[in-house]
């Protein structure tokens, strides 16, 4: 098929994607963490054709992040420890922003902190930047999840309290749309979903990374620096599916799917299961082309049967 | 570049026990990669091995249009890339990362340990010969592995070479670094303070691939003999072009400050003396 | 290698397994669900060579389990919602358990109920039933983890107290070893870990599958009929590795490892993390010879690094 | 038996566009193996595809002491399985499951729904034509699929068939359960009470297999013509041996009292009065 004729295709299905404040061309995304700044994929996948990105997590003061190795395959997954490396609020705010303001595509950016004040912070600093850079940040991304680090994170996301308070802090400082990111690693998601949309979060993604680990048995310590890390990619998708699936029926806020995503077809399970847009993560390391495929393919499905607009996709399996 | 490229050759060199296999890729790559890049390799379509796989590239021919590469069976994706036959298509990202310093002249000391002789047989091709002496250092665990991994190559260039391996069965029985201990003070011994002027004519340089502690060791010697030297280093890879931070490596910047680099994009080629080691954060 | 050869081999290494009251002759078990009543796999593998068999949950009542299907593929996982399928707690009597008693090994059974009650029968019924055959049921294994029915199961697993309850009350009415088998759907596995050690758990076991889902996309329905259902196989290795871990520094008594356990080298990841025995689940569907190949694999892996006994393994990671 | 085995064949057989293959497999199963049975194949070494794919056995030669499978490409496991070449092994468990009651005499009905044909070709060979008439119906979506999926066998088996198609590209446009349904009906109306002694010298049973909504009609059918069917079902499998209760179908005993059953243990082959059909719970 020639590029002209795959832009007509696309026009035939109304792909806009209305997430209550936020609005992207097309449900999808890619994922924190998994995309950079938006640049080292570009010789390979064009960011114009996608919804939005979503940079990497950053924190008000630079982190170098934890020690190598900070990665481990398993089957159909990966381990990772990051920990949140990143060049911290002001360095992003000077060197990062102004060159994801020129790229032609959404961008959302994801927060972090280890404190209430931190995530306050990160609020309100980022708005005013946005503000400086023709309001080029979409909307905020806040972690409270992030399975890496020794405190904060992932500890607001498992109690709903916690999650609420950061939540409507967060709110308090920003005007921007606010998406809040779940972990996976709780007894009841349903509870901390409740708990954000309370807090007033517009959007909720989910999920983030399972705890996990590895062991190597030559050395008989953990293959992670860390010892723990967050288990993405297809292992997880069966988690992420029914975790969007029971968020859905549980809030009134959409949902940004992720965990596992490597298809369309897995694109189309999740919006199916409720998701209303969906980021790509792991898949990207695999084939620098998945975001699109993902896109193209839910074009074909929508076209093949009739429907007019993918966000009519959203929710069916129940 | 993002590409399907076609095997030429995928098979098994050397001795069987010591699992090293030579793979040939035919297309562009060959046209932009430089000594001390890698590829990206998806051994598999299955999610099982899940991730890409990094290979130096070992071999670059730009008439024939095809790299080569060489690489050990390690788990299970180096085994699933065995399976690969003549003629199927593979997917490749590459060619990625940084190069070798290519030396103009004067003599350049290169230090491999073990399977890190191949991302040193691109840069041996590439250097030119008549201007530039080339003196290479080897060490591996035995003979058998020396031979399977490209000894009668290394005698067909013709070029210097001393070997260590650790049993003793070929050249010096220890460590390559041993060896190049060895010839650096031998040099010093030998550098005439009235001769200086001849070491300006000749700038003595360094490149070395192979296991962290032979590297940190390498560059020990090269900054007591002060000798500029480029390492090759390794570390588990997830997206191979920059985006996941997964496979970062430790550099002091000027005033003392720790930086990370990702050794996929600011590497895999780093000057020695930026790198700081494991054991000493 | 010959027969004989092997078993001189096995020898050499002490594979005795003592888990605080259940003494077991190696520490090589297969998991409850997957290895039916000990027949099914005896034409392909010896239950003489294994640790143990673990039998499928029963119940006070029969149950005619969940619709079909039953089971999804997803990648490297499986999801299974049986429902918990099982002739009863009489039929198993009469029928089932001389049958077991029979077998040369040591056998546990699974109790899974609905209420404090079925509980409480259940170990009572067949702390009775053990005693009329030879004392042929070794062990309990208490499933306060299943995710396939609608009510009890994995509710009493997720909560501290309940699990502490049923634990507590299955001690009062049997003299059997208990396990208490744990799921990984909460926040905090330690917390329930600590809470089934108080309630006079033995040993524990774990993990149990990870809720997930999957969704056909050309019918747009859940591919399970009961829409949910257990992940189980090497997606979840990760995981249940990481839970095994943790448990091994909150409790002090032993924990038997499994999810996604294929290989030998899986399981010495499990013992080092600190199980004390390993189940095979899922493997065995792949490879019925899967708990030998684990079995000899360790007996090397022992032989190989000097220990003479396969216990020394234990906790090794920490 | 758990088998390593050989593969003497996989390939491809009748129009590419119906993606079906023939699989020929050599060893001892083939002395055990009896049709209605089927194996549980391990379609690759990685964890993904995870399970063994149950297929039938089409066809039994216990001289060559080799089987032989059709299968049609669906999803990862099949795709996986079409790419194991000749003379790999692969790993078996079987035969596996129940098998048809082999009729010694009288008549035979064989209904077939697409691809359930290829259990019926290990029927049909077994079947001692001398002595037993044979007549088979088969269905599927149109001349092509069935032209590919083994038409031309069953011509050079030169037994008595009724074809029909969705698209009446050949045979009867419709069900193939019309065809039986209109055989069934001219078959009482001939039937003189008269004659009824000739009845008791041509026990007529059948044997179907194909979806489940085509078997419930066929057993429906057979029902009020009082002719006794086996059906071979099929489900979704992760042990194939009975272990892990996921392949379940529903049985009424006597007494009305609903069971399960195994489809991999106590079947695939049922009777079919005893099946209760999913919309009959
Ligand atoms: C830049 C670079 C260049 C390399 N060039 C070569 C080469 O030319 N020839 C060669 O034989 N090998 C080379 N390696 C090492 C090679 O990538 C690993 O041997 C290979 O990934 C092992 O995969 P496996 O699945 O067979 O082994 P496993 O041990 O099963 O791998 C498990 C995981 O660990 C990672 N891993 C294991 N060992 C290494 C390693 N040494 N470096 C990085 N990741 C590792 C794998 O990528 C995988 O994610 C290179 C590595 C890097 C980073
Ligand atoms: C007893 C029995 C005999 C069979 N004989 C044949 C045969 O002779 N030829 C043939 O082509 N097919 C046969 N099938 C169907 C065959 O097993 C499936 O087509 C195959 O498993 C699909 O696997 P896949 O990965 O290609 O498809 P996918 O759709 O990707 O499979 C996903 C999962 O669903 C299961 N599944 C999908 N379709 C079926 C199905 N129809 N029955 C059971 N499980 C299914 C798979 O095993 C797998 O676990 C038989 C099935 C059974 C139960
Ligand atoms: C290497 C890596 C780094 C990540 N970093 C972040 C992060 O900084 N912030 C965040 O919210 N999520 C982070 N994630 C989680 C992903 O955004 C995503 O939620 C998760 O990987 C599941 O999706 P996937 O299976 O498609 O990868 C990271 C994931 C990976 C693999
Ligand atoms: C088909 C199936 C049925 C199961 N039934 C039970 C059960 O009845 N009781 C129970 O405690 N666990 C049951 N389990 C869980 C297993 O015992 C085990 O905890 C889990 O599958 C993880 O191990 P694995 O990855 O090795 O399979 C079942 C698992 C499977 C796959
Ligand atoms: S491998 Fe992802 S940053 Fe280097
Ligand atoms: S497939 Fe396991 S019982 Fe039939």
């Amino acid at each position: 098929m020639t590029k002209s004729e795959q832009s007509t295709k696309q026009n035939k299905v109304c792909l806009e994607t209305k997430l209550n404040g936020l609005t992207l061309r097309n449900p999808v995304l890619t994922a924190s963490g998994t995309y950079g700044f938006g640049e080292e994929y570009a010789p390979y996948c064009s960011v114009a054709q996608l919804g939005a990105i979503t940079v990497k997590g950053i924190t008000p003061l630079p982190r170098l992040g934890n020690p190598v190795p900070r990665l481990a395959e398993t089957p159909a997954g990966l381990l990772n420890a990051v920990g949140l490396e990143n060049p911290g609020l002001e360095d992003f705010r000077k060197n990062y922003l102004p060159k994801l303001a020129a790229l032609d595509t959404a961008v959302i950016v994801n927060i972090s902190g280890f404190s209430l004040e931190d995530y306050a912070l990160l609020a309100g600093t980022l708005d005013e930047a946005s503000a400086e850079y023709g309001n080029c940040i979409k909307a905020l991304e806040v972690n409270i999840s992030c399975p890496n680090i020794q405190d904060g994170g992932m500890a607001f996301g498992t109690d709903p309290q916690s999650a609420e308070q950061v939540i409507a802090l967060v709110r308090k400082n920003t005007k921007l749309p606010i998406i809040a990111k779940l972990t996976p690693n709780v007894t009841d998601i349903t509870e901390i979903a409740k708990a954000v949309e309370s807090g007033g979060a517009n959007i909720i993604s989910l999920i983030n990374t399972l705890l996990g680990m590895s062991i190597d048995i030559s050395t008989q310590r953990p293959v992670l620096a860390n010892k723990f890390g967050g288990l993405s990619g297809p292992a997880i998708k069966p988690v992420a599916l029914r975790m969007v699936y029971q968020v859905f029926e549980a809030v009134n806020i959409p949902l940004i799917g992720m965990g596992g995503i490597s298809t369309w077809q897995d694109a189309v399970e999740f919006m199916l299961a409720g998701a209303s847009a969906v980021s790509i993560g792991t898949a990207n390391f695999v084939n620098p082309l998945a975001p699109l495929d993902v896109l193209h393919g839910l074009v074909d499905y929508c076209e093949q049967r009739g429907y007019k607009a993918s966000r009519e996709l959203v929710g069916l399996a129940h | 570049m993002y590409l399907k490229v076609r095997v030429i050759e995928n098979r098994f060199v050397g001795h069987p026990s010591q699992k090293i296999y030579r793979l040939v890729l035919s297309g562009q790559l060959a046209l932009k990669a430089k000594p001390g890049q890698f590829i990206h390799l998806r051994v598999a379509e299955s999610h099982d091995p899940l991730l890409r796989r990094p290979l130096s590239i070992a071999g670059i021919d730009r008439e024939q249009e095809t790299i080569t590469i060489y690489y050990r069976l390690m788990g299970k994706g180096t085994e699933a890339l065995s399976q690969i036959r003549e003629n199927d298509y593979i997917s490749v990202i590459g060619p990625l990362g940084t190069s070798f310093t290519l030396a103009q002249k004067g003599e350049i000391l290169l230090i491999a340990g073990g399977i890190g002789i191949f991302p040193l047989f691109s840069l041996l091709e590439a250097i030119d010969r008549t201007k530039v002496q080339v003196k290479l250092f080897w060490g591996g665990e035995h003979k058998l592995f020396l031979e399977s991994a490209g000894l009668n190559y290394l005698q067909k260039l013709g070029i210097d070479y001393e070997l260590a391996t650790m049993d003793g069965s070929l050249g010096h029985k220890g460590l390559v670094t041993d060896l190049l201990q060895g010839y650096l003070e031998k040099r010093a011994l030998n550098s005439n303070p009235a001769l200086q002027s001849n070491r300006g004519l000749a700038p003595l340089s360094a490149a070395a691939c192979g296991p962290k502690g032979m590297l940190q060791a390498v560059v020990n010697l090269c900054k007591q003999h002060e000798i500029p030297v480029e390492v090759s280093l390794e570390e588990r890879m997830a997206c191979g072009v920059g985006a996941c931070l997964g496979c970062v490596c430790t550099v002091r910047e000027e005033g003392g400050i720790l930086r990370r680099k990702r050794v996929c994009k600011e590497g895999p080629i780093f000057a020695g003396e930026e790198v700081v080691w494991d054991d000493e954060i």
